[in-house]
């Protein structure tokens, strides 16, 4: 039953996904100053939204983790680090192809687009981390306080517009600014394709997740299938 | 509480002043690295002058993070960590005496560099002593604090001495791009003035900020 | 009146159980060996009764000061021995006598020079020093006996008599069971995380060292 | 003898790609390195062009100290250095199979730098890309020989992350220089011709030299 | 018709003596327990022997095939048993099947696993296939049952006996004297780097184990 409702959100979001890059290339005109590409703006900014929601849900779920030496928040932080990650390389692939054809370059170093890619590496390293550590609760505390500590970046990246001049633009949306720099209908627009995407996002960590969980399992029982092979040694 | 840190920082200090193997190998890798250095970057050309700042903490990084990598290890060694535990040693006084430890010896460290340095690239970095000690004292204190507490997080990993600086750089960028900008303003013979400040803020809000995390987690880090 | 109480104490590891239901008490005098298989628990019971790991289920109760002889020796290599027992001193509640420790160990002429300088068995006994000094109320040792030799040995048993004299509690895990039996006065027997028997010595294990392994260790 | 360096030049690769463990976390470090450097050096000025070859070369030195640096500790871990020589395995095969297995993992991280740096810093690498090639197989084999030589006098001791760079960086120069330079015009786009070819003879010299050397001084250095 | 000669072998680590003036002969199918207190030379003496450190003084002539289980137990945890087994098979000149190894100390279900999830006995149980496969006909083993339960015991103890029924000579040390009692044909007893006996076992230390420390060893 889980599994169908899973799989109905999952394909929900696909066909939501569909119908917004419909009415995007259809319905919606081209931008004055940049034409065509500015439709790339749809994904690039939902998509590091809901990056900085799923590595906030894992901060979260992190500290939850070691708080309370649980072992389920740990497999869900890894899920929305992982799930959070792969946002990150969306929005950093959207973004460079965007500035390739706004700004000529693909990259600069001003203090938004930085600290994004300080960001993607801290949680690569992250997850690269976990995997060196073979205790599971060593894993679970190291990690955590180290998932705990990352989130400075994102909290960084996300007021780099504020606290330096970037070549980046500054805030367009008017829960930031107030209103009055985007159109609302672009607005709009992009707030439903965040939806679709944050509907996404949910499907692909649960999955990790329950991923995550049997993978925890597993090894349990391998450990104990190992151990009871040793003792059968020479009868 | 800290009088715990106080004999775990004299007995640090000297354990490394034993030997001193620790502070003289990482006093040859910053001078070997400067001669790098030398041959990576034209140094007679004027542009060095808008790099010093640049140079001299990416070398101050790269030696800290060999010095604070020790640290743990040197507990380590012998399983002297779990008899620290044992004794009813707070791993925030730990964390904290090492700390202060790793401190000076970076300090050490900076304190022949920056001569050296003034010499062979022939920038004078003394014109304003008292900013220089500070702002190496605020940077070295970010590098040490965060440095321990990641070498404490990184102990255990056979790759320690690549995980660590992994771990460590991006975090403490912040702090290092302040301290950059801020020598490099010292060596031009500038005051930090007006706008500067928020760089002087922002290295003590850092501080601030890591040291109560560092202090808050490293319970969770050390004890299971 | 126990000194170290545990009540269905249970330790995993993520999903494996390293440790399971295990409820037992010593109290103050006691000399407990912890027998067991290689990866039975032993090593893991040893760090949850130092408080070095918590249970992850269950109660465990520790006494106030606590020593651990682990695998490794837990003395710094770069200090003196004087200088490290003098270190440790420090961190302890009580005031020691050093000096006499470095006596009592047969250390004192060499404690000034470095520990890189000692050769094993040095090494070794300023480790029993360093664990015994300062009145411990339980003492937790992880097979001292490894590569010990007969003077060692003797040193380490004359501590162990000191101390249960002075009615310390004493948990030692071992595989070498005939040294194990000079002062254990109860045993503890671990299979597989599973506590098999807890009680006094028995008769047969004098003689027969792999006695307790054969009538208490899983059959298959 | 041969046979016997692919044998353990077959299992380090294997062991190395089992976990992929050093080849991440060096991968990781040459980035995090490349975003320290956009700190120091400003990276969207025009001099930076001066200094890619510069900038590259001290990325890969760094983070090809660190994987060398694995290189016998893997053997040292369990011991296993003194069973592969107690089987009767020549020293100098086990310093070719594992130079051979550390020249793989630095240029595969070159192979991903390369292209990163082009883009993050907006300086067209490949222009030549032969002469790009020879000069990383070149230098790369430079840092991996003497990397791997020096590992192994290093592998006993306490410091060795410390002392590891601190012996190879001078060692190394010539042949790091040498690259800076090549590096440096092939990213302008210009053939090296006339008296630049000098350097690349360096290059080749260098190799020649130092493989002997390597090899010839290997026996003594593992075997006591 | 000697395995192993040295004649006058002395190792000195700078100015301190290892080992002074050994002087011996072991013979194939021979089974030598080395004996001696902490320090006196034991592991010094069988690095010799395996030929990864040379005599400062005096020869000594090796075997040809030698094979060694040092304190480290000289296997990588990031491959699995069977990929370990093949790499040092690989470096033998004899060909030797590997799976019939697995399958004699057991492993062969789990042989795919990485050796980082393998229990400590299961490690053991590889490195004594290591160390033994491929008929070596010098096996030097360094405290080789310090740490091994009963099971992993028996399995050394059979696996020696094979060893020994093939005509290979085998010299262990250890401070367990009864266990290395079961096989060994001759002692060689080490004080203070200082040969003090070499010879057949003598009765009184089958029921006496530390009888050879009291009657050949320093008196203080
Ligand atoms: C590799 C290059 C780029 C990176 C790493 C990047 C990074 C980011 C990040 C992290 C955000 C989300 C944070 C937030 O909402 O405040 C963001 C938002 C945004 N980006 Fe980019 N970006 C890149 C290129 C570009 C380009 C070339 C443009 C357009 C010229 C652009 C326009 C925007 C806009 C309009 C927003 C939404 C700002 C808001 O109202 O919040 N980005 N970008
Ligand atoms: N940090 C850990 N992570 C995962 N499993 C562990 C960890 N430590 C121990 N184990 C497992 O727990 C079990 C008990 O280990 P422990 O070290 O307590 O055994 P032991 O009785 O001390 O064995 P030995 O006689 O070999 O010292 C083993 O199966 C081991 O694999
Ligand atoms: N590399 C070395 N440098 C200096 N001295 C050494 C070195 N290796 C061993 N020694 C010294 O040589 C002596 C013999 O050491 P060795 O390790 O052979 O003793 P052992 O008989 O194996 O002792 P144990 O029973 O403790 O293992 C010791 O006194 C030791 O301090
Ligand atoms: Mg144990
Ligand atoms: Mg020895």
């Amino acid at each position: 039953m889980f599994d169908k409702i899973l799989f109905g959100v999952g394909a929900a979001s696909g066909l939501y996904l569909v119908r917004n890059l419909y009415t995007m290339l259809m319905v919606l005109p081209d931008e004055a100053a940049q034409g065509m590409i500015y439709r790339i703006m749809f994904f690039h900014i939902p998509s590091w939204w809901t990056c900085f929601i799923c590595f906030f849900i894992a901060g979260a779920a992190s500290g939850y983790s070691i708080a309370k030496k649980n072992f389920r928040a740990d497999s869900l932080a890894v899920a929305a680090t992982e799930v959070g990650l792969a946002f990150t390389f969306v929005g950093l692939a959207t973004g460079m192809i965007w500035a390739k054809i706004i700004w000529g370059i693909w990259w600069t170093w001003d203090a938004r687009l930085t600290w994004a890619f300080i960001t993607a590496l801290t949680y690569a390293a992250y997850l690269m981390m976990r995997n060196m550590i073979p205790d599971p609760n060593e894993r679970m505390r190291v990690s955590g306080a180290l998932n705990v500590f990352s989130f400075a970046s994102v909290v960084i990246c996300y007021k780099a517009i504020d606290w330096w001049r970037t070549q980046h633009p500054g805030a367009v949306m008017s829960f930031r600014t107030g209103g009055g720099n985007i159109d609302p209908a672009m607005e709009g627009m992009t707030y439903q394709n965040l939806f679709a995407f944050l509907m996404l996002c949910l499907v692909l960590v649960t999955v990790r997740l329950r991923q995550e969980e049997s993978l925890r399992t597993l090894e349990g029982m391998r450990r104990l299938a190992f151990t009871r092979q040793r003792i059968a040694v020479l009868g | 509480m800290l009088r715990m840190s106080w004999t775990i920082f004299l007995k640090d200090v000297r354990m490394e002043f034993r030997g001193k193997e620790a502070l003289n190998a990482s006093l040859a890798f910053a001078l070997v690295v400067l001669i790098l250095f030398s041959f990576a970057f034209d140094p007679t050309s004027e542009q060095i002058r808008e790099i010093t700042g640049g140079l001299l903490w990416i070398l101050f990084a790269f030696s800290g993070v060999l010095l604070v990598n020790r640290s743990f290890v040197r507990e380590q060694s012998n399983d002297c960590l779990d008899v620290l535990l044992v004794s009813k040693v707070p791993a925030s006084s730990l964390l904290l005496g090492k700390t202060m430890a790793n401190l000076v010896f970076i300090l050490l460290v900076e304190a022949v560099c920056l001569p050296v340095f003034s010499v062979l690239y022939n920038i004078s970095m003394f014109q304003l002593p008292l900013w220089l000690l500070g702002v190496c004292l605020l940077a070295s204190w970010a590098i040490a604090i965060l440095g321990t507490a990641f070498a404490a997080m990184t102990v255990n990993l056979r790759l320690r001495e690549l995980m660590l600086p992994v771990m460590l750089y991006p975090m403490i960028i912040p702090a290092l791009a302040a301290a950059m900008y801020l020598t490099n303003n010292i060596a031009a013979g500038k005051v930090p003035v007006g706008d500067d400040l928020i760089w002087v803020r922002l290295l003590v809000g850092f501080n601030v900020i890591f040291t109560t995390l560092s202090l808050g987690l490293i319970d969770t880090i050390l004890v299971d | 009146m126990a000194v170290l109480e545990a009540k269905k104490v249970s330790k995993f590891f993520g999903h494996f159980p390293a440790l399971r239901d295990l409820t037992f008490a010593f109290k103050a005098g006691d000399c407990i060996a912890l027998l067991g298989r290689n990866g039975a628990g032993k090593t893991t019971l040893l760090h949850l009764m130092a408080g070095l790991t918590r249970p992850t289920d269950g109660s465990l109760e520790i006494a106030r000061r606590v020593s651990l002889l682990g695998h490794g020796i837990g003395v710094y290599d770069e200090l003196s021995a004087r200088e490290n027992l003098q270190f440790f001193a420090n961190l302890l509640p009580v005031k020691v006598d050093v000096e006499v420790w470095l006596e009592k160990v047969n250390l004192r002429e060499v404690a000034g020079a470095p520990l890189r300088e000692y050769s094993r068995g040095m090494r070794q006994r300023l480790a029993l020093a360093r664990t015994f000094m300062g009145e411990p109320e339980l003492l937790l040792l992880d097979e001292p006996f490894t590569s010990l030799d007969d003077k060692a040995t003797a040193l380490l048993q004359s501590l162990l008599a000191e101390a249960l004299a002075r009615q310390a509690t004493v948990v030692l895990s071992t595989h070498q069971i005939p040294e194990a039996m000079a002062h254990a006065s109860r045993i503890l027997f671990l299979e597989r995380g599973k506590l098999r028997y807890f009680g006094p010595c028995p008769d047969e294990m004098l003689g027969d060292s792999t006695w307790i392994y054969r009538t208490y260790g899983a059959v298959s």
